[in-house]
């Protein structure tokens, strides 16, 4: 493991991962984002590669690939773009959020070589299961780059055990069923399944899917390690989409405030 | 040719297959695919298809001899296997049929379905009413407006057709929605897949309700010939579940088998939906297969005259019996299957699909190069009553031989 | 009851039946009655019937049991013939079937046809290819207007529609034209009648290739029921051919006959087709019966949703059987009707014809007078496919039940 | 048989027998138009009755009749039409025209008693062959009206024969297959069939469907005692139906002419 990823489990905080799309609604702009998001005291960040088929994304992802495949934004261009992320002095873990089709026509050693190359510290890919990652799995843990595993409440207990602990960079426990996007309520029995992750994880213990205010974010904070915000903040980017291109500075500015006004008060 | 047998546990059709798919379902696919091997080793259950198939959808569908057609067209004797009579008009039902037992056995009162040109969301809206289950299906929005009255006779069974407004908002789309629906709703719902695609089990499982028209072919020929197996079978492959369920029987026979593809505006143009011709390994709807897409992986709109064929990707056993060289693949154009349907109109008075036209475009290409004497079984696999406004548009449109 | 034989020699059922046509068709009636009294001994001819019946129209079709609708509607269980599933969705092909097979052994190389909606037209012109003869099919402007997918089926199949604006412009006018066309080419053509009706033998023949409905439905209910006969039997009638065809074996048994006509928007209006409730006797297309006219003897336009319904007059052996009392005849709404249908739908997965849905309608009101043990076979004479577009209208116009 | 018929019978011309529909244009025309039609030479009269379903018509007789449908014309009407025509004057035998649905709906014995009342001499139903007009051919005979029989270039010989013996009034053969109307050409064969005509028949043997000029009347001339000219004469009447109603006198005047123009010379 590489420092980022010791600093980022070494954290005493409730730790926010945020997740932006690439290119959404310009390259440029999701530079200044990221760095926005590590001065709002993002742990780490989650960078999605827009995809024609996203399925397992809601409305607002997708809408959010759909400006990033109009940029022509792609896996290398992603990867590429953690180094200037870096260059720009980001320091947390950084995840390429990528559909297993686009990781398969890069080439799954191109992908790795390329990451190593260009700052990455680890790939989520939502529609590669467990039982089909054991090559990427293999090279990944070669290459000092974090598999990130997904369970779910649906996951069977000896299978959670098993992911938990073989878990790299974070556990990413996916809060509701269905796809990302913004929920109202959360189910019963997650703090269940929240425990029985954190029982067995040798990483933090992130929940993920559906987080959108402050409430929600504090109502895990006894059972995991940290959260991700994805659809939240992608709607905010969304909704700024003009002016992040057209006065990019100042739209930066409001985005930040955003993003405070959800987290814990002491995640800043 | 020995065979590896395929699947293996894993789902892998060689390279093929396995399973794709977001965590949150894949203890899903594992029950399912319990519930699925269990049926499939009880006898009442068995029987129980088996009845349905006969009863509700009228199997056997005969195989009838085309003397005019191969008369008029020359070489080979030509026969349609005629899945066009099946209740609802297309072998869908038979998979349908399956799945739907297979949810009532589940337990499940909810079943998802995706749709292009609705065919499949009739057949699967039918067997919801007709087991009592609830049922919903993904159509996207351009398939809804071209499709009006599938859309209205879905409704008409009950069902409930949920818009889909990502994408293309085409069958892709759909599907991508209706998994997307099942994600959220995988504790009580069914997801029942119209093709021969998707994560395992499922390909698998269809193969296994659609092989119902290969063995009934086979016996039938089998009947009419003598004990003799014809010289080749002919499909035309959308997603792959007719010509899988053709094929199945004669894969191990010394068969020679054609999958045939819709080449629309011809395969040097970007306006076909030739997978196999035309496609490169890629994950799609929870499977590696083959499919269209661009250098990066995105996937593209594929495009023919016939919705059912209308389809990126392909069921990942024939990615798996393309690359062993069992089954040869071929592609037709929409002029040549709009020129083959009205022959056998003209000569069978059958008017049949336009995705089955494909298949039969094909055969009569192939049995001019065959004497006599020989024999082709093509799967008919649905009826063209759906396509006649498209047709009509055609012919308004004057389309010409290009 | 014993019945005498009916028709007598002169075509006659009682005082019903006959050949009320101009002396130049005459000797072609003569002809075709012996024609068809010679195939009708021949052993060769009936398997050949047979055999295509099977293997080209997919017969026989099933008898399904309606379990869900049963259960829901309380009383009686219901049982579907299920002629909806035979090629080109009715019952009407069996005749036509076996009216073409007739003209090929009396060497005749054209048929002319009338139709209202398309659907005999649409199996003429099935048949017509399927045998090589040229076909031609009358058809009103009025239906033509309002079944262009039909008319476009027929054309390419072959058959060349002759518009026909004589008259109402509806079958009525059709089959007059029809006739004429006859009168003048009785020569080398065979007139391929639809129905039921018209001069002597086409009754009778009509009858005898539509009987394979009754025959085969006796068989399954027997096999189903180890060997007894359904409580009742229920059809609708137009011109009574899927009627008379399911009724034929069971005429001379003890089983309650019902007949369904279409009443339309009610017997008490004059919008409705029920002949038999509100007609009385005359002659149309060539045949004593009953028929719906003015106190001076003109014929009046009938009026039905289902346009398979829509004619004026009924078949001779019906009138004669509704006088002998031997079948009771009942007359169903439109309303009622697009009930049954969607009922069926709902519950079945089954969209059948508008016309069939008279026959639900009625089975759907007789099952709540009989007790869940017994038992009731509807002749669900064809698929709702090509209502669909009916029904459309009718839910945007939102018809309420009055 | 009554005089009119006798003097039918004895009459050495080539007999000239017009069909009009009776109430085309209007019941007042149909007078004017018989009486002028015996002008010309006609030997008898057919009067046709508008029907719904006129299954042997062509299309110039069935818009007659639907131009007498509105003027409300039924069978009725018609025969008593006939009582007018004999206060006027007509001498020629009247036969009526009509299908054997409206037959059927007046009752036969009515309508043998209503035509003995009015003047009628036969009738001819052209849907009711040999085969069903048993119990009309015997009320007929009992009244002394004629059943006009047709015979067809289809009909079999041996029938041909017997309703040749049998016939009254006159035999009527049809010229072509088909239904009435204007032809350009007869069938091959006419002759022969005219000729077992001629040989069977006790009264005069005449032609009729699809006569329209002089040409093709003489064609006849050896062969037939006479020729029957329906379509050609209602659709002149078509042709002048306003005229008809509006100044008649002229009108029928301007008729007559057309008449005499297509009769051979020697009928007038
Ligand atoms: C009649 C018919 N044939 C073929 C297909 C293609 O599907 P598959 O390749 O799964 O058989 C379809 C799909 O809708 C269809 O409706
Ligand atoms: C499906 C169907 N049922 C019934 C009928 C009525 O005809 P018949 O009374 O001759 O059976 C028709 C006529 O078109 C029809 O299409």
């Amino acid at each position: 493991m590489n420092k980022r990823w010791t600093d980022f489990k070494n954290s005493a905080d409730y730790r926010f991962v945020p997740y932006i799309m690439a290119g959404d609604p310009c390259e440029d702009a999701t530079i200044e984002l990221s760095l926005a998001l590590e001065e709002c005291g993002a742990a780490a960040l989650e960078l999605g590669v827009p995809y024609s088929d996203p399925l397992a994304d809601g409305p607002v992802i997708q809408r959010a690939g759909i400006r990033g495949l109009k940029q022509k934004m792609n896996l290398e261009k992603t990867i590429k773009l953690v180094s200037k992320l870096r260059e720009r002095g980001l320091k947390i873990p950084v995840i390429i959020f990528t559909y297993y089709n686009l990781l398969l026509q890069l080439g799954e050693n191109r992908f790795i070589s390329l990451a190593e190359e260009n700052g990455v510290d680890g790939i989520l890919v939502p529609d590669l299961p467990f039982e089909e990652s054991t090559y990427l799995k293999e090279m990944c843990s070669a290459h000092h780059l974090a598999l990130i595993s997904l369970v779910a409440p649906t996951t069977h207990k000896e299978k959670l055990h098993k992911l938990a602990k073989e878990a790299e960079g974070f556990l990413y426990c996916i809060s509701s069923l269905g796809v990302t996007g913004i929920r109202n309520e959360f189910r019963d029995g997650l703090n269940d399944f929240l425990k029985a992750a954190k029982e067995n994880a040798a990483v933090p213990v992130l929940v993920g899917f559906g987080l959108s205010n402050r409430e929600q974010i504090l109502q895990f904070e006894g059972t995991s390690d940290g959260f991700i915000v994805g659809s939240a903040i992608v709607k905010k980017i969304e909704a700024m989409e003009k002016e992040l291109i057209s006065d990019r500075e100042e739209a930066v500015k409001e985005f930040k405030h955003f993003v405070e006004s959800m987290l814990p008060v002491y995640s800043r | 040719m020995s065979a590896a047998i395929v699947p293996d546990h894993r789902g892998r059709y060689g390279d093929f297959g396995g399973k794709y798919v977001p965590e949150t379902i894949m203890f899903a696919l594992e029950e399912l695919e319990k519930a699925f091997e269990e049926a499939m080793k009880n006898n009442d259950f068995k029987k129980l298809f088996q009845k349905e198939l006969a009863v509700y959808s009228g199997r056997p569908t005969p195989l009838t001899l085309a003397d005019r057609l191969s008369e008029t067209n020359g070489g080979a004797k030509i026969y349609l296997k005629r899945e066009d009579l099946n209740h609802t008009g297309a072998h869908k039902i038979n998979n349908a049929i399956g799945q739907a037992l297979l949810a009532v056995r589940m337990g499940k009162k909810k079943i998802i379905a995706e749709t292009g040109a609705g065919q499949h969301g009739v057949a699967a809206a039918t067997v919801a009413a007709k087991y009592g289950l609830s049922c919903k299906v993904y159509m996207g929005k351009e398939d809804i407006r071209r499709q009006a009255l599938n859309v209205f006779r879905m409704k008409l069974l009950g069902a409930e057709v949920v818009e889909v407004t990502s994408g293309s908002q085409t069958l892709k789309d759909a599907t991508n929605e209706a998994i997307r629906d099942w994600v959220a709703s995988v504790e009580d719902t069914f997801y029942l897949i119209g093709s021969a695609v998707g994560p395992h089990p499922y390909p698998k499982m269809v193969k296994n309700f659609q092989q119902v028209i290969g063995l009934e072919t086979m016996d039938q020929f089998s009947s009419e010939s003598g004990g003799d197996l014809p010289d080749a079978v002919v499909a035309c492959v959308g997603g792959g579940s007719n010509a899988i369920g053709m094929f199945a029987p004669f894969i191990e026979k010394e068969v020679p088998l054609y999958g045939v593809e819709a080449a629309g505006k011809g395969v040097e143009t970007d306006k076909h939906a030739a997978t196999l011709s035309k496609g490169s390994n890629g994950v799609i709807h929870g499977s590696l297969t083959k499919l269209l897409q661009t250098d990066e992986g995105q996937i593209t709109e594929p495009y023919s005259i016939s919705a059912g064929l209308d389809y990126p990707g392909i069921g990942p056993e024939h990615a798996y019996l393309h690359e062993k060289g069992r089954v040869k693949y071929e592609a037709v154009t929409d002029q040549e299957s709009l020129d083959a349907l009205k022959l056998l109109c003209l000569n069978e008075g059958i008017l049949c699909a336009l995705e089955s036209a494909h298949a039969v475009a094909y055969s009569l290409k192939l049995a001019k190069t065959m004497d006599k004497d020989k024999t082709i079984v093509v799967c008919l696999s649905g009826r063209g009553d759906k396509d006649v406004h498209t047709l009509m548009e055609q012919a308004e449109g004057g389309i010409t031989h290009e």
